[in-house]
């Protein structure tokens, strides 16, 4: 079944391909915009700020399932549980808020960050670890359900806010882009999938009934709550579920490779709103 | 798309291995098989590219070693090899390929 | 803890929608664990929601019914202010209930 | 989960099973349950009428009848679920006199998905979401007048409720 599978997704993927690159370093600019026009060239009818919602975007069954979930989503309860821990002050008498700007309220969008000082990309997920780690506290499990509850309520309240992610004047910022960019086209795992091949080449198709997503926009609906885990997830959470699902073994929660794929994503999603939490099947 | 054939080539090898290991192996044709098995693996592991199927034919072969099924336990062990070796090849190939991919 | 019960009753006119969420396992009895046991059935079985004394709406619910269960129907004679009851009882006799404002 | 007891199951399971037919019998009547400000009563739920195989066992159970099909029965379900755990599906009628609703998924383990009273004052219309094992007949079925109505459509179901 698998091997249909591989061989029925070769074969739209071959029917798809994207122009072929000139090798070189990277100009985000330049590549925002190829990125851009890919998707909108091929979704004509549909609206930019509709990319957001993954599969529901693509396919009318789905969409109609997902408006009726969405009356009453099953994921209020992660907000809520995110919304009192947020709340609840650390041993010390601090909060989460402490460690962002606008007590965290509405800022999901500006992550991930270029952190400067240490280098590294700083997604949401590890603000939160190291606040939490700053104010003598054990840092949670980036795929467990903790998490994915703060993330969920900081999302919510950053709901409609367009995506805003800079890349600093650092070489160190522009190369955290390339190798995210270079995570997303890179082929792995057994059946021999890179990110691309299901989100930039077959988005809107399905693999069996699942509808795929597209890449523009996938992570202003991070944390998802799936109905494949019956709870929310973080954004580690569903990458190491996407490279298990190609028979790769998946890196730890919030790894290097992960941060970079996010924050090539999300400036590839740039003015795109935030959607998340969202539903996904 | 040279990498798709990585697969078929892997399973290939893990039959034609299996085949010059028909004659009973011993417990040392494990071991021996084992190791490159395991020296593929690291290679695997340090390019950050495993493929989730290698573990799988590691932990057969495991079993079947302790089981007494030498003949299983090599054929499990060159199994998992070939496929740390086409986890390794592709690992390798993507380095120049990936650009390719990208949008522009 | 919060209450496992999350409603939204809205008037309009003489009717009153209402939806509501619970949060539940619902376990169906089929689904192994990650040791492969089978996780033994828990399912909420009767919920009730009353308004001004009287019963409005029951719901009989068996192992089918999804994780973090959600209703929605409508009925007549209630008005903004109102309270509306809503309690669910489980297959191993653990219990909740709560009580909203229709709005 | 401030108001959470923790009964012993076991006994209240002994309980039930002496109740069952006491149940179904109530259900058929589909009055309004007495006992509106105490707690629920465990015994309203149909044991026996969930523990059907077949659509018209359940429905033989839970309402002592047979039903027929309706135009009038509007069943609204996925034509392909996006996810076998959580289906929505919902059920209306312009049927008069309606005193219940329920929904019966007829490849799942039991037949018997959900059932709803409906008192009068209350529409003859419930949304929910339930679980589907694998593709199945989705039966609407609607209690009117003494008489059950229902509608059939079929859900396809490749990624299955049950999960294990």
């Amino acid at each position: 079944m698998l091997r249909k599978l591989l061989i029925a997704l070769a074969m739209v993927a071959g029917a798809a391909q994207p122009l072929l690159a000139a090798e070189g370093a990277s100009d985000p600019k330049a590549e925002f915009k190829a990125f851009r026009s890919y998707f909108t060239n091929r979704f004509p009818k549909l609206a930019l700020d509709d990319f957001v919602n993954g599969p529901y975007s693509m396919d009318e069954g789905l969409r109609k399932q997902w408006k009726a979930i969405d009356e009453f989503p099953p994921y209020d309860f992660a907000i809520d549980k995110g919304k009192a821990m947020f709340a609840t002050p650390f041993k010390n008498g601090k909060t989460y808020g402490d460690c962002f700007p606008n007590k965290g309220i509405g800022v999901r969008q500006n992550y991930p960050q270029f952190d400067a000082k240490s280098g590294q990309v700083i997604t949401l997920d590890v603000a939160l670890n190291r606040c939490r780690e700053a104010n003598g506290e054990q840092p949670f499990d980036y795929t467990k359900d903790d998490m994915a509850a703060l993330t969920a309520y900081m999302a919510f309240t950053s709901r409609g806010k367009p995506m805003d992610i800079t890349i600093p004047d650092d070489p160190r910022a522009l190369a955290a882009y390339t190798k995210g960019k270079e995570y997303f086209y890179t082929r792995r795992g057994q059946l021999n999938f890179s990110c691309a091949s299901c989100h930039v080449q077959n988005p809107g198709n399905h693999i069996r009934t699942e509808v795929l997503a597209p890449a523009l926009g996938i992570m202003n609906a991070m944390p998802i709550y799936r109905s494949a885990w019956g709870g929310m997830g973080t954004t580690s959470r569903r990458l190491r579920t996407c490279n298990s699902q190609v028979r790769g073994v998946p890196l730890p929660g919030e790894s290097e490779e992960y941060r970079d794929v996010e924050y090539y994503l999300s400036y590839m999603a740039n003015g795109l709103p935030i959607s998340g939490p969202g539903t996904r099947p | 798309m040279r990498t798709r054939t990585l697969i078929r080539l892997a399973v290939l090898a893990s039959v034609a291995g299996f085949a010059t290991a028909a004659v009973a192996a011993s417990a040392d044709d494990y071991k021996a098989a084992a190791a490159k098995a395991d020296a593929a693996i690291k290679q695997a592991h340090a390019l950050k590219n495993e493929w989730t199927t290698t573990g799988a034919a590691m932990k057969a072969a495991k079993a079947a070693a302790d089981a007494g099924k030498f003949d299983e336990a090599v054929k499990h062990a060159q199994e998992a090899e070939a496929l740390a070796n086409g986890s390794i090849a592709q690992a390798k190939e993507q380095e120049k390929l990936w650009p390719d991919a990208v949008v522009r | 803890m919060a209450s496992t019960i999350r409603v939204r009753a809205i008037a309009s006119g003489d009717t009153t929608q209402v939806q509501s969420l619970i949060s539940h396992p619902m376990d169906s009895g089929f689904v192994k664990d990650s040791k492969g046991q089978l996780i033994p059935p828990h399912h909420i079985e009767v919920v009730e929601f009353e308004h001004a004394g009287k019963v409005v709406f029951t719901a009989l619910w068996g192992p089918a019914v999804s994780k973090d269960p959600y209703v929605k129907f409508s009925f007549k004679g209630a008005k903004k202010g109102d309270d509306l009851k809503v309690s669910w009882v489980d297959n191993k006799g653990q219990s909740d209930s709560t009580v909203a404002k229709i709005q | 989960m401030n108001e959470l007891s923790d009964a012993p199951g076991q006994t209240r399971r002994i309980i039930l099973k002496s109740a069952v037919g006491l149940a179904a019998f109530g259900l058929g009547v589909g009055g309004v349950l007495t006992s509106a400000y105490a707690a629920i009563d465990p015994k309203s739920w149909p044991e026996n009428a969930f523990k059907q195989k077949s659509e018209a066992d359940a429905l033989k159970a839970l309402y002592g009848k047979s039903g027929e099909a309706s135009d009038k029965v509007n069943l609204d379900a996925p034509e392909i679920a996006e996810n076998g755990a959580v289906v929505p599906i919902a059920v209306a009628t312009t049927l008069p006199g309606v005193s219940g609703i329920a929904i019966l998924v007829l490849e799942n383990p039991f037949t018997l998905a959900a059932a709803y009273k409906i008192p009068e004052g209350t529409e003859a219309s419930v949304a929910s979401r339930l679980k589907m094992a694998k593709t199945s007949k989705v039966v609407a079925v609607v209690e009117a007048g003494g008489k059950l109505y229902t509608a059939t459509k079929e859900v396809k179901v490749t990624v299955g409720g049950c999960g294990g």
